[in-house]
Protein backbone atom coordinates (compact mmCIF):
# COMPACT_ATOMS: atom_id res chain seq x y z
CA UNK A 1 0.00 0.00 0.00
CA UNK A 2 1.03 3.58 -1.09
CA UNK A 3 -1.07 5.27 0.76
CA UNK A 4 0.25 8.52 2.97
CA UNK A 5 1.12 8.16 6.53
CA UNK A 6 2.02 10.79 8.68
CA UNK A 7 2.99 10.28 11.91
CA UNK A 8 4.42 12.37 14.30
CA UNK A 9 5.09 13.02 18.47
CA UNK A 10 5.65 16.32 19.58
CA UNK A 11 5.60 19.12 22.86
CA UNK A 12 3.89 22.02 20.51
CA UNK A 13 -0.23 21.77 19.86
CA UNK A 14 -1.72 20.88 16.33
CA UNK A 15 -4.24 22.07 14.09
CA UNK A 16 -6.58 20.17 13.18
CA UNK A 17 -7.78 21.96 9.57
CA UNK A 18 -4.20 22.31 8.67
CA UNK A 19 -3.76 18.48 9.33
CA UNK A 20 -6.95 17.50 7.22
CA UNK A 21 -6.16 19.80 4.84
CA UNK A 22 -2.71 18.52 3.83
CA UNK A 23 -4.33 15.25 3.53
CA UNK A 24 -6.72 15.91 1.27
CA UNK A 25 -4.99 18.65 -0.77
CA UNK A 26 -5.21 18.07 -5.01
CA UNK A 27 -7.16 14.65 -4.42
CA UNK A 28 -10.89 14.19 -5.33
CA UNK A 29 -11.31 10.61 -4.45
CA UNK A 30 -11.85 10.82 -1.00
CA UNK A 31 -15.20 10.03 -0.30
CA UNK A 32 -15.03 10.40 3.65
CA UNK A 33 -12.65 11.50 6.73
CA UNK A 34 -13.08 11.14 9.88
CA UNK A 35 -11.02 12.47 12.51
CA UNK A 36 -10.33 12.02 15.90
CA UNK A 37 -9.20 14.76 18.46
CA UNK A 38 -8.64 13.40 22.29
CA UNK A 39 -8.57 16.16 24.93
CA UNK A 40 -7.40 16.64 28.46
CA UNK A 41 -10.34 16.70 30.39
CA UNK A 42 -10.97 18.90 33.72
CA UNK A 43 -12.32 15.85 35.65
CA UNK A 44 -14.85 18.45 36.94
CA UNK A 45 -11.95 21.28 37.84
CA UNK A 46 -10.23 19.08 40.32
CA UNK A 47 -7.36 18.45 37.15
CA UNK A 48 -5.14 21.14 36.71
CA UNK A 49 -2.69 19.02 34.08
CA UNK A 50 -1.82 15.91 32.64
CA UNK A 51 1.85 15.34 32.34
CA UNK A 52 2.70 12.85 29.07
CA UNK A 53 6.01 10.95 29.28
CA UNK A 54 6.84 8.75 26.32
CA UNK A 55 9.39 6.86 24.64
CA UNK A 56 11.19 8.66 21.76
CA UNK A 57 11.71 6.72 18.95
CA UNK A 58 9.59 3.82 20.16
CA UNK A 59 6.08 5.82 20.08
CA UNK A 60 6.62 7.04 16.69
CA UNK A 61 7.66 3.93 15.35
CA UNK A 62 4.60 2.04 17.32
CA UNK A 63 1.70 4.48 16.33
CA UNK A 64 3.38 4.49 12.35
CA UNK A 65 2.62 0.46 12.93
CA UNK A 66 -0.58 0.81 13.81
CA UNK A 67 -1.42 3.17 10.94
CA UNK A 68 0.02 1.05 8.57
CA UNK A 69 -2.07 -1.87 9.59
CA UNK A 70 -5.26 0.07 9.82
CA UNK A 71 -4.61 1.37 5.96
CA UNK A 72 -3.91 -2.24 4.89
CA UNK A 73 -7.15 -3.64 6.86
CA UNK A 74 -9.82 -0.95 5.76
CA UNK A 75 -8.07 0.08 2.82
CA UNK A 76 -7.95 3.53 3.79
CA UNK A 77 -6.35 6.48 1.18
CA UNK A 78 -4.67 7.97 4.25
CA UNK A 79 -4.13 8.25 7.54
CA UNK A 80 -2.31 10.53 9.61
CA UNK A 81 -1.99 10.48 14.30
CA UNK A 82 -0.24 13.12 16.03
CA UNK A 83 0.15 12.55 19.82
CA UNK A 84 1.49 15.07 22.18
CA UNK A 85 3.96 15.04 25.12
CA UNK A 86 4.78 17.23 28.00
CA UNK A 87 2.36 19.49 30.32
CA UNK A 88 -1.41 19.30 28.90
CA UNK A 89 -4.21 21.77 30.31
CA UNK A 90 -7.72 20.91 30.91
CA UNK A 91 -9.23 22.00 27.13
CA UNK A 92 -5.96 21.59 25.29
CA UNK A 93 -5.53 18.66 22.52
CA UNK A 94 -3.42 15.41 23.80
CA UNK A 95 -3.92 13.34 20.27
CA UNK A 96 -5.62 13.23 16.96
CA UNK A 97 -6.04 10.65 13.97
CA UNK A 98 -7.30 11.41 10.45
CA UNK A 99 -8.62 8.57 8.42
CA UNK A 100 -9.82 8.80 4.93
CA UNK A 101 -11.52 6.31 2.51
CA UNK A 102 -13.86 6.42 -0.38
CA UNK A 103 -16.48 5.00 2.18
CA UNK A 104 -17.84 6.02 5.25
CA UNK A 105 -17.29 2.88 7.43
CA UNK A 106 -14.01 2.33 6.25
CA UNK A 107 -13.23 5.46 7.51
CA UNK A 108 -14.96 5.41 10.69
CA UNK A 109 -13.54 2.01 11.60
CA UNK A 110 -9.74 2.80 10.38
CA UNK A 111 -9.47 5.70 12.94
CA UNK A 112 -11.87 4.09 16.04
CA UNK A 113 -8.74 0.91 15.50
CA UNK A 114 -5.68 3.55 15.32
CA UNK A 115 -7.01 4.81 18.41
CA UNK A 116 -7.82 1.62 20.19
CA UNK A 117 -4.36 0.08 19.29
CA UNK A 118 -2.77 3.78 20.06
CA UNK A 119 -4.53 3.70 23.98
CA UNK A 120 -2.95 0.82 24.31
CA UNK A 121 0.68 -0.15 22.53
CA UNK A 122 1.36 3.43 22.09
CA UNK A 123 4.37 3.68 24.35
CA UNK A 124 2.94 6.98 26.70
CA UNK A 125 1.75 7.42 30.17
CA UNK A 126 0.08 9.99 31.72
CA UNK A 127 0.31 11.80 35.04
CA UNK A 128 -2.55 13.84 37.46
CA UNK A 129 -1.53 17.47 38.34
CA UNK A 130 -4.32 18.11 40.94
CA UNK A 131 -5.47 21.99 41.02
CA UNK A 132 -4.68 22.27 45.05
CA UNK A 133 -1.13 21.74 43.72
CA UNK A 134 -0.53 18.05 44.13
CA UNK A 135 0.83 15.71 42.18
CA UNK A 136 -1.28 12.43 41.76
CA UNK A 137 -0.93 8.98 40.48
CA UNK A 138 0.18 8.15 37.20
CA UNK A 139 -2.92 7.36 35.23
CA UNK A 140 -4.02 3.63 35.60
CA UNK A 141 -4.70 1.13 32.34
CA UNK A 142 -8.10 0.40 31.94
CA UNK A 143 -9.31 -3.11 31.51
CA UNK A 144 -11.49 -1.55 29.28
CA UNK A 145 -8.94 -0.44 26.45
CA UNK A 146 -8.00 -3.67 26.35
CA UNK A 147 -11.51 -5.04 25.62
CA UNK A 148 -11.84 -2.29 22.87
CA UNK A 149 -8.57 -3.45 21.47
CA UNK A 150 -9.69 -7.53 21.36
CA UNK A 151 -12.59 -6.69 19.77
CA UNK A 152 -10.79 -6.20 16.24
CA UNK A 153 -9.19 -9.74 16.50
CA UNK A 154 -12.55 -11.09 15.81
CA UNK A 155 -12.40 -10.70 12.68
CA UNK A 156 -16.00 -9.48 10.96
CA UNK B 1 28.65 -11.32 29.50
CA UNK B 2 27.16 -9.05 27.38
CA UNK B 3 26.05 -4.97 27.69
CA UNK B 4 23.02 -3.60 27.08
CA UNK B 5 20.83 -0.23 27.32
CA UNK B 6 17.98 -0.65 29.47
CA UNK B 7 15.27 2.01 29.98
CA UNK B 8 12.71 2.78 32.45
CA UNK B 9 9.27 4.66 32.11
CA UNK B 10 6.74 5.84 34.20
CA UNK B 11 6.94 4.57 37.65
CA UNK B 12 9.26 2.02 36.85
CA UNK B 13 11.39 4.62 36.19
CA UNK B 14 10.60 6.66 39.45
CA UNK B 15 10.81 3.77 41.79
CA UNK B 16 14.41 2.97 40.14
CA UNK B 17 15.33 6.36 40.47
CA UNK B 18 16.74 6.64 36.83
CA UNK B 19 15.77 6.46 33.78
CA UNK B 20 18.43 4.29 31.62
CA UNK B 21 21.76 3.20 32.92
CA UNK B 22 24.40 0.25 31.06
CA UNK B 23 24.65 -2.98 32.46
CA UNK B 24 26.40 -6.15 31.89
CA UNK B 25 24.53 -9.07 32.16
CA UNK B 26 25.56 -12.69 33.23
CA UNK B 27 25.46 -15.18 30.71
CA UNK B 28 22.27 -17.20 32.04
CA UNK B 29 20.47 -13.88 31.74
CA UNK B 30 18.49 -15.47 28.47
CA UNK B 31 15.07 -14.24 28.85
CA UNK B 32 12.97 -10.81 29.63
CA UNK B 33 11.61 -12.62 32.63
CA UNK B 34 15.65 -13.85 33.58
CA UNK B 35 16.06 -10.07 33.33
CA UNK B 36 13.73 -8.53 35.67
CA UNK B 37 14.68 -11.47 38.50
CA UNK B 38 18.12 -10.36 37.87
CA UNK B 39 17.40 -6.73 38.25
CA UNK B 40 15.25 -7.39 41.62
CA UNK B 41 18.71 -8.86 43.14
CA UNK B 42 20.05 -5.34 42.90
CA UNK B 43 19.08 -3.40 45.37
CA UNK B 44 15.39 -2.52 47.17
CA UNK B 45 14.23 0.49 44.54
CA UNK B 46 14.60 -2.49 41.69
CA UNK B 47 12.34 -4.75 44.21
CA UNK B 48 9.59 -1.88 44.42
CA UNK B 49 9.66 -1.61 40.73
CA UNK B 50 9.24 -4.59 39.70
CA UNK B 51 6.75 -6.03 42.87
CA UNK B 52 4.06 -6.88 40.31
CA UNK B 53 6.01 -8.17 37.40
CA UNK B 54 3.07 -9.62 35.67
CA UNK B 55 2.00 -6.07 34.72
CA UNK B 56 5.16 -4.77 33.66
CA UNK B 57 5.56 -4.46 29.94
CA UNK B 58 8.84 -4.80 27.45
CA UNK B 59 10.10 -3.74 24.14
CA UNK B 60 13.60 -5.07 22.79
CA UNK B 61 14.95 -2.55 20.09
CA UNK B 62 11.70 -0.92 20.58
CA UNK B 63 9.16 -3.53 19.81
CA UNK B 64 6.80 -4.81 22.60
CA UNK B 65 7.88 -8.73 23.36
CA UNK B 66 6.43 -10.86 26.08
CA UNK B 67 8.24 -11.90 28.88
CA UNK B 68 9.94 -15.31 27.40
CA UNK B 69 11.46 -13.52 24.79
CA UNK B 70 15.52 -14.01 24.76
CA UNK B 71 17.04 -11.02 24.85
CA UNK B 72 20.63 -11.94 22.66
CA UNK B 73 21.67 -9.46 20.59
CA UNK B 74 19.45 -6.67 22.12
CA UNK B 75 20.99 -3.13 22.30
CA UNK B 76 18.30 -1.74 24.18
CA UNK B 77 15.95 -2.73 26.98
CA UNK B 78 12.73 -1.07 27.92
CA UNK B 79 10.56 -2.03 30.54
CA UNK B 80 7.16 -0.08 31.67
CA UNK B 81 4.52 0.15 33.05
CA UNK B 82 0.94 -0.59 31.11
CA UNK B 83 0.40 2.25 28.69
CA UNK B 84 -1.72 5.20 29.37
CA UNK B 85 -1.97 7.29 26.11
CA UNK B 86 -4.44 8.60 23.59
CA UNK C 1 -30.62 16.57 27.68
CA UNK C 2 -29.71 20.05 26.92
CA UNK C 3 -26.53 19.14 25.08
CA UNK C 4 -26.48 21.80 22.11
CA UNK C 5 -27.04 20.65 19.05
CA UNK C 6 -26.46 22.89 15.91
CA UNK C 7 -28.22 21.56 12.58
CA UNK C 8 -27.96 23.32 9.06
CA UNK C 9 -28.48 22.96 5.48
CA UNK C 10 -26.78 25.46 3.16
CA UNK C 11 -25.90 25.77 -0.26
CA UNK C 12 -22.51 27.39 1.04
CA UNK C 13 -19.58 25.44 1.98
CA UNK C 14 -18.36 25.17 5.78
CA UNK C 15 -14.96 25.23 7.99
CA UNK C 16 -14.15 22.54 9.58
CA UNK C 17 -12.48 24.27 12.13
CA UNK C 18 -14.90 26.75 12.84
CA UNK C 19 -17.35 23.99 13.69
CA UNK C 20 -15.38 21.84 16.20
CA UNK C 21 -14.34 25.30 17.47
CA UNK C 22 -17.57 26.85 18.47
CA UNK C 23 -18.10 23.40 19.81
CA UNK C 24 -15.52 23.52 21.96
CA UNK C 25 -15.09 26.63 23.04
CA UNK C 26 -14.90 27.87 26.54
CA UNK C 27 -15.42 24.03 27.90
CA UNK C 28 -12.67 21.57 29.35
CA UNK C 29 -14.56 18.46 30.32
CA UNK C 30 -15.34 17.35 26.27
CA UNK C 31 -12.51 14.28 26.05
CA UNK C 32 -13.29 13.14 22.82
CA UNK C 33 -14.23 14.73 19.89
CA UNK C 34 -15.09 12.85 16.52
CA UNK C 35 -15.80 14.29 12.71
CA UNK C 36 -17.05 12.98 10.16
CA UNK C 37 -16.84 14.55 6.54
CA UNK C 38 -18.37 13.56 3.37
CA UNK C 39 -17.11 14.83 0.45
CA UNK C 40 -17.34 14.21 -3.52
CA UNK C 41 -15.55 12.14 -5.44
CA UNK C 42 -14.54 12.11 -8.81
CA UNK C 43 -15.60 8.58 -10.08
CA UNK C 44 -12.66 8.27 -11.71
CA UNK C 45 -12.84 11.09 -13.35
CA UNK C 46 -16.05 10.52 -14.79
CA UNK C 47 -18.45 12.89 -12.29
CA UNK C 48 -18.07 16.63 -13.09
CA UNK C 49 -20.68 17.31 -10.29
CA UNK C 50 -23.50 15.89 -7.92
CA UNK C 51 -27.01 18.13 -7.66
CA UNK C 52 -28.13 17.75 -4.57
CA UNK C 53 -32.03 18.16 -3.98
CA UNK C 54 -33.84 18.46 -0.14
CA UNK C 55 -36.86 19.16 1.19
CA UNK C 56 -36.49 22.47 2.75
CA UNK C 57 -37.96 22.33 6.57
CA UNK C 58 -38.19 18.61 6.67
CA UNK C 59 -34.20 18.38 6.14
CA UNK C 60 -33.80 20.22 9.12
CA UNK C 61 -36.11 18.96 11.53
CA UNK C 62 -35.09 15.18 10.29
CA UNK C 63 -30.98 16.17 11.08
CA UNK C 64 -32.17 17.94 14.48
CA UNK C 65 -34.72 14.55 14.86
CA UNK C 66 -31.96 12.55 14.58
CA UNK C 67 -28.82 14.25 16.51
CA UNK C 68 -31.06 14.43 19.31
CA UNK C 69 -31.31 10.81 19.42
CA UNK C 70 -27.78 10.73 19.05
CA UNK C 71 -27.31 12.76 21.97
CA UNK C 72 -29.54 10.71 24.40
CA UNK C 73 -28.31 7.41 23.11
CA UNK C 74 -24.62 8.11 23.53
CA UNK C 75 -24.60 10.97 25.75
CA UNK C 76 -23.25 13.17 23.92
CA UNK C 77 -22.07 16.77 25.15
CA UNK C 78 -22.83 17.94 21.92
CA UNK C 79 -23.49 17.26 17.98
CA UNK C 80 -23.30 19.44 14.93
CA UNK C 81 -24.70 18.12 11.22
CA UNK C 82 -23.87 20.39 8.48
CA UNK C 83 -25.69 19.29 5.00
CA UNK C 84 -25.09 20.94 1.91
CA UNK C 85 -27.50 20.79 -1.23
CA UNK C 86 -27.35 22.52 -4.84
CA UNK C 87 -24.29 21.70 -7.46
CA UNK C 88 -21.39 20.25 -5.28
CA UNK C 89 -17.98 19.23 -7.71
CA UNK C 90 -15.20 16.26 -6.75
CA UNK C 91 -13.27 17.41 -3.92
CA UNK C 92 -15.94 19.76 -1.95
CA UNK C 93 -17.55 19.02 1.34
CA UNK C 94 -21.09 17.60 1.12
CA UNK C 95 -21.56 16.94 4.97
CA UNK C 96 -20.10 17.17 8.29
CA UNK C 97 -21.48 16.08 11.41
CA UNK C 98 -19.44 16.07 14.52
CA UNK C 99 -19.87 14.42 17.97
CA UNK C 100 -18.25 15.51 21.28
CA UNK C 101 -18.30 13.06 24.44
CA UNK C 102 -16.46 12.26 27.77
CA UNK C 103 -15.30 8.91 26.28
CA UNK C 104 -13.82 7.81 22.78
CA UNK C 105 -16.02 5.31 21.33
CA UNK C 106 -19.68 7.41 22.31
CA UNK C 107 -17.84 10.21 20.10
CA UNK C 108 -17.19 7.79 17.48
CA UNK C 109 -20.72 5.90 17.89
CA UNK C 110 -22.58 9.21 18.11
CA UNK C 111 -21.00 10.39 14.70
CA UNK C 112 -21.25 7.02 13.17
CA UNK C 113 -25.01 6.86 14.41
CA UNK C 114 -25.91 10.42 12.76
CA UNK C 115 -24.18 9.21 9.78
CA UNK C 116 -25.98 6.00 9.25
CA UNK C 117 -29.67 7.83 9.70
CA UNK C 118 -28.77 11.00 7.92
CA UNK C 119 -28.04 8.59 4.90
CA UNK C 120 -31.38 6.91 5.27
CA UNK C 121 -33.70 9.31 6.51
CA UNK C 122 -32.62 12.70 6.05
CA UNK C 123 -35.02 14.36 2.15
CA UNK C 124 -31.75 14.88 0.25
CA UNK C 125 -31.28 13.30 -3.56
CA UNK C 126 -28.03 13.00 -5.37
CA UNK C 127 -27.98 13.50 -9.14
CA UNK C 128 -24.74 12.58 -11.22
CA UNK C 129 -23.69 15.31 -13.53
CA UNK C 130 -20.81 13.64 -16.26
CA UNK C 131 -18.07 15.43 -17.22
CA UNK C 132 -18.99 14.42 -21.36
CA UNK C 133 -21.88 16.87 -20.34
CA UNK C 134 -24.54 14.54 -20.09
CA UNK C 135 -26.83 14.91 -17.00
CA UNK C 136 -27.11 10.78 -15.36
CA UNK C 137 -29.23 9.43 -13.25
CA UNK C 138 -30.51 9.63 -9.87
CA UNK C 139 -28.20 8.42 -7.83
CA UNK C 140 -29.84 4.69 -5.93
CA UNK C 141 -30.43 4.05 -2.44
CA UNK C 142 -28.33 1.32 -0.96
CA UNK C 143 -28.86 -1.87 0.67
CA UNK C 144 -26.18 -1.57 2.30
CA UNK C 145 -27.13 1.66 3.86
CA UNK C 146 -29.93 0.45 5.09
CA UNK C 147 -28.19 -2.59 6.33
CA UNK C 148 -25.78 -0.07 8.33
CA UNK C 149 -28.66 1.67 9.98
CA UNK C 150 -30.85 -1.45 11.38
CA UNK C 151 -27.50 -2.62 12.75
CA UNK C 152 -28.54 0.38 15.65
CA UNK C 153 -31.74 -1.37 16.32
CA UNK C 154 -29.59 -4.41 18.07
CA UNK C 155 -29.37 -2.32 21.23
CA UNK C 156 -25.65 -3.28 22.67
CA UNK D 1 -63.35 16.61 0.10
CA UNK D 2 -60.31 18.54 1.72
CA UNK D 3 -57.50 20.34 0.35
CA UNK D 4 -54.05 19.46 1.11
CA UNK D 5 -50.55 20.49 -0.39
CA UNK D 6 -48.66 17.86 -2.50
CA UNK D 7 -44.93 18.16 -2.29
CA UNK D 8 -42.86 15.62 -4.71
CA UNK D 9 -39.07 15.67 -5.08
CA UNK D 10 -36.10 13.78 -7.44
CA UNK D 11 -37.44 11.80 -10.17
CA UNK D 12 -41.25 11.59 -8.78
CA UNK D 13 -41.10 15.44 -9.52
CA UNK D 14 -39.12 15.48 -12.48
CA UNK D 15 -41.91 12.20 -13.99
CA UNK D 16 -44.97 14.54 -12.31
CA UNK D 17 -43.45 17.51 -14.06
CA UNK D 18 -43.84 19.39 -11.49
CA UNK D 19 -42.97 20.27 -7.13
CA UNK D 20 -46.12 21.00 -5.85
CA UNK D 21 -49.93 21.64 -6.08
CA UNK D 22 -53.02 21.78 -4.34
CA UNK D 23 -55.14 19.15 -5.10
CA UNK D 24 -58.96 18.38 -3.23
CA UNK D 25 -59.25 15.10 -1.93
CA UNK D 26 -61.95 12.59 -2.57
CA UNK D 27 -63.48 11.33 0.83
CA UNK D 28 -62.41 7.94 0.30
CA UNK D 29 -58.54 8.47 -0.38
CA UNK D 30 -58.25 7.90 3.66
CA UNK D 31 -54.38 6.65 3.37
CA UNK D 32 -51.42 7.10 1.96
CA UNK D 33 -51.88 4.23 -0.45
CA UNK D 34 -55.61 5.81 -1.14
CA UNK D 35 -53.67 8.83 -2.33
CA UNK D 36 -51.06 7.14 -4.45
CA UNK D 37 -53.73 5.08 -6.19
CA UNK D 38 -55.84 8.39 -6.52
CA UNK D 39 -53.29 9.86 -8.24
CA UNK D 40 -52.43 7.02 -10.47
CA UNK D 41 -56.01 7.95 -11.90
CA UNK D 42 -54.80 11.47 -12.83
CA UNK D 43 -52.88 10.85 -15.81
CA UNK D 44 -49.39 8.94 -17.39
CA UNK D 45 -47.28 11.67 -15.77
CA UNK D 46 -48.67 10.61 -12.45
CA UNK D 47 -48.50 6.16 -13.48
CA UNK D 48 -44.82 6.91 -14.63
CA UNK D 49 -44.00 8.44 -11.14
CA UNK D 50 -45.86 5.83 -8.99
CA UNK D 51 -44.94 2.79 -11.19
CA UNK D 52 -43.25 0.99 -8.37
CA UNK D 53 -45.32 2.66 -5.87
CA UNK D 54 -43.57 0.08 -3.07
CA UNK D 55 -40.23 2.19 -3.10
CA UNK D 56 -42.37 5.49 -2.42
CA UNK D 57 -41.19 7.08 0.70
CA UNK D 58 -44.27 9.49 1.85
CA UNK D 59 -44.06 12.06 4.95
CA UNK D 60 -47.15 14.15 6.52
CA UNK D 61 -46.52 17.50 7.55
CA UNK D 62 -42.45 16.99 7.33
CA UNK D 63 -42.38 13.39 9.19
CA UNK D 64 -41.88 10.28 7.39
CA UNK D 65 -44.77 7.96 7.32
CA UNK D 66 -45.46 4.52 5.78
CA UNK D 67 -48.34 4.18 3.26
CA UNK D 68 -51.14 2.84 5.67
CA UNK D 69 -50.88 5.96 7.29
CA UNK D 70 -54.10 7.95 7.93
CA UNK D 71 -54.06 11.48 5.99
CA UNK D 72 -56.77 12.84 7.98
CA UNK D 73 -55.42 16.69 9.14
CA UNK D 74 -52.68 16.69 6.58
CA UNK D 75 -51.35 20.27 5.51
CA UNK D 76 -48.55 18.80 3.15
CA UNK D 77 -48.04 15.38 1.78
CA UNK D 78 -44.52 14.95 0.30
CA UNK D 79 -43.81 11.70 -1.95
CA UNK D 80 -40.28 11.11 -3.20
CA UNK D 81 -37.90 8.12 -3.87
CA UNK D 82 -35.45 6.69 -1.09
CA UNK D 83 -33.10 9.45 -0.03
CA UNK D 84 -29.75 9.34 -0.97
CA UNK D 85 -28.02 12.41 1.23
CA UNK D 86 -24.89 12.04 3.10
Amino acid sequence: MNAPVIVRVQREDFDLDAEVSALRRERSDIGAVVTFSGLCRDEAGALSALELEHYPGMAEAEIERICHEAVERFGLQAATAIHRFGKITPGENIVLVIAASPHRQAAFDGANFIMDFLKTSAPFWKKEHHVDGSIGEWVSAKDADDAARDRWTRKP
Amino acid sequence: MSTVNLVYFSWVRERIGKGEEMLDLPADVVTVADLIAHLKTRGEEYEAAFEHQNVIRAAINQEHVDHAEPIAGAREIALFPPMTGG
